[in-house]
């Protein structure tokens, strides 16, 4: 059996679970030394794959400061971790790190990457990531596109689809993305939801009034979603893997056919005026109604317009690759690659495949 | 033990003494005395006075000695008739030492107290002592209260009741002067009258207090058996304003001292622990704008307001005036060309506090005009 | 009217008429209220020893109980008087200056002067101090020197209940921040005060027994003591001067020397440790601006340059007491003790 | 987040005014014509305005020994601070408080503080003072990274929560207390983590961007004023200079000041958004600067020729009384 390197890149978004929305909603806080820990218990994971290579995104923040302290300290009993490497970029703690950093790991050929962030995070991840898929874990409770699962589990899935013992098309399925363009030239794109507002400035980021929301676009939109797709996602559900996404033009509630009540952020429950519902379908290119404002992607205020731009939305199938994690391990677990017999090693946890 | 002899102990003035020093002996052994003679000089924290005879008979064995400092009610000497034997006399003064307990530090004084009663609104502070006839009712001046009678009540007490009691604005009286002027001070009187059911009584006032008994007597002359005026306001537009605003303004003991020396002829009268107590008066809250308020009602411009001499000759009731020849505070002239139905008493060598400089010729006056 | 109450309740007393005098008079600190957030009595304590009880049934929320964090409180008690409010923050005991004295000494005693003159900061910091109770070293001292020494603090040390009442009356109404030091041994001791309230200006020594021989400055707990030497020397003929400071920022100067220019002969006593103390301090005024009055050495009667013991013999060893006064008393007279 | 073009050009003006006055402190203390120490504040100017440009009357502040952008923001005097800072009797506090102790409480202003961390518990009494007296004003203790590890703020911000004041308490983490990283020492790594402790929200904004702190700041005290309690604000930002003017900062990057006045300045990026948005004119702005420049030479000027404290004023103003 050729052996070949079985990597992995993990990205955590260190500024992710402390924006405003801690301060205007009931939104959770989620501690810098737990994201540490999330990466740790990953890593024990990945060791026990056999995933021989892990490359970090560097921060400035502290993150990084405190992996390489846990990586100094003795291994507990039994564990073996995968060499670690963090990527060489020079963190500036912007978007731009993750950008770069995972660039830089597509380069080196990484076969999954875990991702520790919200929606935002996410987001950036999915701008670079071409196809490599994502193992996406909620670093708290305001996101929609990533999960809230336990890190050793990312770590294992990430590990067999990275050295290839539950293939891509086992484990993997593509998402649907929102694509924003200004004057002609593509600017960047939202995974869950895509809307405008009248504000003038990006500010603190986080958008979590409803009053002055002007249109909403939304890949896909879940009921039980927490945020501005709950909006979509209460008036009609589709789901991620439907071919057409959605796009409501929003109303003050006296001019609205139909009120609805949204939880549009963490313990912010309120009532959205709807004017029309339309379906989005991939390819088309829709015009903003309004001509100065702001847009926020995935509940971000992101881009900032003015009336001399030209601004379209659309739906695209061609989104970043999720790897669907309980397919994944039921994929394993039929497969029996965690079985041990009489005194060999598992399959699971030998070199790539 | 006889009737006959006669101890003569350490006085008590005011409620907080608790000691005096024998000071000098004015008389000798063997001299004779009657009630009221001065015997001895005593000094105490607050001030220092003459101590008199209650009695009369021969001063037969002085007790203490100048410069002891001895509690209230010791032994100061032995008063009795010439025919008690010297035996018996120095029997009395093994009994008397044998029996004496000096009062325990803290102990609760067995003397009269104040009381206070409510005077529509306002609380008064007053003291009564003795018992029967017509009331003698005693009247401080500007910022003085009932302690200014500490050497004249219980003497004068012997032979009826005599009330002396703080003004608003004064002592330990509620500070609501009103519009604070000599009538609402009158009213106050009138007022105090009423409630402690005195419906006639002999009035001594000094200083602002002599004002406010003439004030009340010319208002309500079927109240008044008979009037007292010592060093008082009212008869002269003339007053010293600047003692009055010195002790307004003063705040300290250094400030305060050379105004309060102004009111006595013997200016080492003005004792530290007098000067606390004024302090101490001083500085209740109320107290200043009381004092104030008074001073320009009363005495606005360093003037007196109100001139009342014409009308003395009105009053039916027996008049006196008692003053300090040396009255720095209202002058005695003052006392000069008062209609002749009003006795006037000038002293040789005191100032504005005769009642205290000179207790036992001022109680001897009032006692001989009470009849 | 005056009558007797203890020092404690003229605290209090203080405290009440002050509260309701004048809505901006607030109160903080541990357990002042006591019994805060537990199902038990509200108000449970008043105070560790009771000083402030019955206010906050009276006042509610203007009496406020504090978290044990001396430099929050204490820092709040002065950023609220910079703010419209007069605070009478509880320092339970001068000990614990040490976990909040740059709030003290850095900020209240200084805004003043480092803001140009335009900063008034009229904060009290009531706090206990001294020997007797068997609280050892760290709750026992007097480290009112300290504060003494720094430029912008007044340091008020009532010894009698009446002055207590007057003298704090007197730190809540003053633009300046005020240590207020009680004697915690003192809580119990009674005295006439008026019902009435008043103030007593700082600065004004009280003579609380006069006297030709010597002059006995003292301040606090042992003006008690001191009045209980001279009691004791009065009998074998030595007039003592005693000399209660009242408050040792700003000091009564006048009177000490006034009274060192009558007697010629200066015993100062204080609780404190000898070093820089008021002893110390009031030695060198004399020294410095009376010494051709003096007729014998000056004398200070302290505590010993140690910290405060715990047994009850070492205890009683260490407080100043009338004997060690009488000595020092006798030893300026030419007098063998 | 709605600003007006006024509102824009007063926030423009706060940050360039404490931007040139600074500059030219920089250049002034290397003269030697400066005593004492100077702390500057450039490079953070955003985060002063950010939250000042929500305050009035009601308002209290405690600052830091870095203390004139939050000065100028409250609306301290700009002749009388440079007067100060000179040590002249036209000063803001007569020449007896210096750099680090301009304060002017009549403009709400508790004072820069000598002592690292000695604001927060004052805010607590400013905030309680606010709360009793029911005025709705706020206080917010400014803190670096450095003040932030204090015993006094820890707590401040517990007896702020209990009490449930109106405060909110600004970590400006610039990276370093005085010559050393906050990443080695700040246990927590990012101070919001601190805030969930406390009971508090606790948020992280970039301090270069001044609209993002503006709005932080606005919930923030909006939340304060209603009655909320407290927040923990931690804006990241950069100082443009050492801890102190003549610190040789030979612990920070060759390029590290260059870059980040490159890329991050406050004043650039402030610019470059209303530019854009085309709601101010560069004319507008430009005008501001000519304006502020003048005034800062002419404080400089005024502050050079003022004359000193005499022997008189040594001893006042200890005391109110004494």
């Amino acid at each position: 059996m050729a052996r070949s390197v079985a990597r992995v890149g993990i990205v955590a978004n260190p500024a992710a679970g402390r924006d405003i929305r801690r301060l205007v909603a009931q939104a959770s806080v989620f501690p810098i030394a737990e994201k540490r820990n999330m990466i740790t218990r990953a890593l024990s994971a990945l060791g026990a794959v056999g995933v021989n290579e892990v490359l970090i995104m560097p921060d400035g923040a502290g993150l990084t400061h405190r992996i390489v302290r846990a990586l100094r300290a003795p291994l507990p009993e039994g564990q073996v971790w995968p060499e670690v490497r963090f990527v060489d970029i020079e963190p500036g703690d912007t978007a731009a790190d993750t950008l770069d950093a995972v660039r830089l790991m597509v380069d080196d050929g990484v076969g999954a990457i875990i991702v520790l962030g919200g929606d935002g995070t996410n987001r950036l991840v999915a701008r670079a990531a071409g196809e490599v898929p994502l193992v996406s874990l909620s670093t708290g409770t305001n996101n929609v596109f990533p999960s809230v699962r336990e890190a050793t589990i990312a770590g294992l899935v990430a590990g067999l689809v990275a050295s290839g013992k539950v293939t891509r098309a086992e484990a993997c399925f593509r998402n649907k993305v929102l694509r924003l363009s200004v004057n002609g030239v593509p600017r960047d794109l939202a995974l869950v939801d895509l809307c405008s507002s009248p504000e003038l400035f990006i500010g603190s980021r986080a958008l979590w009034r409803a009053d002055g929301l002007d249109q909403l676009f939304v890949s896909f939109a879940e009921a039980d979603a927490i945020g501005l797709s709950s909006i979509a996602g209460l008036v009609r559900p589709i789901s991620r893997r439907a071919p057409f996404g959605l796009w409501l033009d929003l109303c003050p509630l006296e001019r609205a056919s139909r009120v609805i009540r949204a939880p549009i952020a963490p313990g912010i429950i309120v009532d959205v005026g709807v004017e029309t519902v339309t379906t989005l379908t991939p390819g088309a290119q829709v015009p903003l109604r309004l001509k100065r404002g702001v847009v926020a992607l995935d509940g971000e205020r992101e881009v900032e317009f003015a009336p001399t731009d030209q601004v379209l939305v659309s739906l695209a199938e061609d989104g970043p690759f999720s790897v669907d994690i309980e397919r994944t391990m039921i994929v394993a677990a039929q497969h029996g690659l965690f079985v041990r017999t009489g005194g060999s090693e598992i399959s699971a946890a030998s070199g790539a495949a | 033990m006889s009737d006959s002899i006669k101890a003569l102990t350490m006085p008590k003035w005011g409620l907080s003494m608790k000691e005096g020093k024998v000071a000098s002996w004015l008389l000798q052994e063997g001299a004779s005395v009657s009630p009221g003679n001065e015997i001895l000089e005593v000094e105490t924290e607050k001030i220092a006075s003459a101590v008199e005879a209650a009695d009369g008979g021969i001063l037969r064995k002085i007790v203490a000695q100048e410069g002891e400092t001895l509690p209230v009610g010791a032994l100061l000497a032995v008063i009795a008739d010439a025919s008690v034997g010297a035996g018996a006399i120095d029997a009395f003064v093994e009994e008397f030492q044998k029996n004496f307990v000096p009062p325990a530090e803290g102990e609760e004084d067995a003397g009269p107290k104040t009381q206070v009663i409510e005077v529509k609104g306002r609380a008064i502070r007053y003291l009564k002592q003795g018992d029967g006839g017509t009331p003698l009712v005693l009247i401080h001046g500007f910022g003085g209260d009932l302690n200014n009678w500490l050497f004249n009540q219980e003497s004068l007490a012997g032979k009826r009741t005599v009330i002396a009691f703080d003004l608003p604005g004064h002592g330990q009286s509620s500070k609501q002067v009103g519009n604070a002027s000599l009538g609402e001070f009158a009213q106050v009187l009138h007022d105090v009258m009423d409630a402690l059911s005195v419906p006639k009584a002999h009035l001594a006032g000094h200083s602002m207090g002599g004002g406010i008994a003439l004030e009340f007597a010319l208002a309500h002359p079927g109240r008044v058996a008979s009037l007292t005026l010592i060093a008082p306001a009212g008869l002269g537009a003339e007053i010293n304003g600047g003692y009055i605003d010195g002790f307004i303004e003063s705040t300290g003991r250094r400030d305060i001292k050379p105004h309060l020396e102004q009111l006595f002829a013997d200016a080492e009268l003005v004792s530290r622990q007098m000067i606390n107590d004024i302090l101490g008066y001083k500085r209740l809250d109320g107290v200043d704008a009381a004092l104030r308020a008074i001073r320009d009602k009363v005495f606005p411009g360093g003037k007196q307001a109100v001139v009342l001499r014409d009308r003395i000759g009105t009053l039916a009731m027996p008049i006196q005036v008692i003053w300090g020849e040396d009255d720095a505070i209202v002058p005695s002239k003052h006392a000069q060309g008062l209609p002749p139905k009003v006795k006037v008493n000038v002293l040789k060598g005191f100032g504005h506090m005769p009642q205290m400089e000179a207790a036992a010729e001022v109680n001897k006056l009032i006692e001989a005009q009470l009849g | 009217m005056a009558r007797k109450i203890n020092y404690q309740q003229a605290i209090n007393e203080a405290l009440n008429q002050e509260m309701t005098r004048d809505p901006t008079v607030v109160i903080m600190g541990e357990d002042v209220a006591g019994g805060m957030g537990t199902d038990g009595e509200q108000e449970a304590w008043g105070g560790v020893l009771g000083v402030t009880k019955g206010l906050y049934k009276k006042f509610g929320d203007r009496v406020m109980d504090t978290p044990i964090t001396e430099s929050a409180f204490i820092g709040a008690a002065v950023g609220a008087a910079t703010a419209g409010l007069r605070p009478v923050a509880e320092l339970m005991f001068i000990d614990f200056m040490g976990v909040c004295l740059d709030q003290i000494f850095n900020q209240a005693a200084k805004f003043r002067y480092m803001f140009g003159g335009k900063a008034e900061t009229p904060v009290v910091i009531r706090t206990m101090y001294g020997a007797g109770f068997r609280a050892a070293a760290q709750h026992s001292q007097c480290l009112y020197p300290v504060f003494t020494h720094i430029p912008g603090l007044k340091v008020v040390m009532p010894a009698t209940p009446y002055d207590a009442k007057g003298l704090l009356i007197q730190a809540i109404r003053d633009n300046d921040p005020v240590i207020f030091c009680e004697h915690k041994v003192l809580y119990t001791l009674e005295g006439d005060v008026p019902e009435e309230p008043y103030a007593i200006p700082f600065g004004e020594a009280s003579v609380v027994r006069e006297g030709k021989d010597v002059t006995i400055v003292t301040l606090g707990r042992m003006v008690h003591m001191a009045t209980q030497a001279a009691d004791n020397l009065a009998k074998a003929g030595i007039k003592c001067e005693v000399i209660d400071l009242r408050t040792t920022s700003p000091m009564d100067t006048d009177t000490i020397l006034e009274s060192v220019e009558n007697t010629g002969r200066l015993v100062v006593v204080d609780e404190a440790h000898p070093r820089c103390n008021i002893a110390t301090d009031v030695s060198a005024l004399v020294a410095e601006q009376a010494f051709d009055s003096l007729k014998a050495p000056i004398k200070m009667v302290t505590a010993p340059h140690v910290p405060v013991p715990f047994s009850d013999t070492l205890e009683d060893l260490y407080i100043p007491n009338a004997a060690k006064i009488e000595a020092a008393v006798k030893a300026v007279m030419g007098k063998k003790g | 987040m709605q600003l007006s073009k006024a509102d824009l050009l007063k926030a423009y003006r706060m940050m360039k005014t404490i931007r040139e006055f600074e500059e030219r402190l920089h250049v002034e203390f290397a003269t030697g014509e400066i005593p004492g120490f100077v702390h500057l504040y450039a490079g953070e100017e955003a985060s002063a305005a950010g939250f000042c440009m929500h305050l009035d009357g009601r308002d209290r502040i405690a600052s830091t020994h870095r203390g004139h952008g939050h000065s100028i923001a409250k609306g301290c005097d700009v002749h009388a601070m440079m007067a100060e800072i000179y040590g002249k009797k036209a000063g803001l506090c007569g020449g007896k408080g210096g750099s680090m102790h301009i304060a002017d409480l009549d403009k709400g202003m508790l004072g820069a503080n000598g002592i690292v961390g000695g604001g927060p518990p004052l805010i607590c009494g400013a905030g309680l003072a606010a709360k009793m007296l029911k005025t709705g004003g706020v206080a917010i203790a400014f803190v670096g990274d450095g003040g932030f590890n204090q015993g006094t703020t820890a707590e401040s911000l517990n007896l702020a929560s209990v009490w449930r004041l109106p405060c909110l308490f600004v970590v400006e983490n610039n990276g370093y207390a005085e010559s050393t990283s906050s990443k080695w020492a700040v246990s927590c790594d990012d101070f919001t983590d601190r805030a969930s402790a406390y009971n508090m929200p606790g948020i992280s904004v970039d301090g270069h961007d001044f609209f993002a702190v503006y709005e932080a700041a606005g919930e923030a005290i909006k939340r304060a004023r209603s009655g909320g309690g407290p927040s923990l604000i931690e804006v990241k930002i950069n100082r443009y200079y050492g801890h102190f003017e003549g610190d040789a900062q030979t612990y920070r990057g060759p390029d590290e000041v260059k870059k980040l006045r490159e890329t991050k300045d406050c004043l650039m990026l402030f610019r470059k958004r209303v530019e854009g948005a085309t709601l101010v004119d560069a004319a507008d702005m430009n005008k501001v600067d000519t304006e502020v420049l003048a005034l800062i030479d002419d404080s400089v000027k005024k502050a050079k020729a003022a004359p000193k404290p005499t022997a008189a004023d040594l001893l006042t103003d200890v005391y109110v009384s004494y």
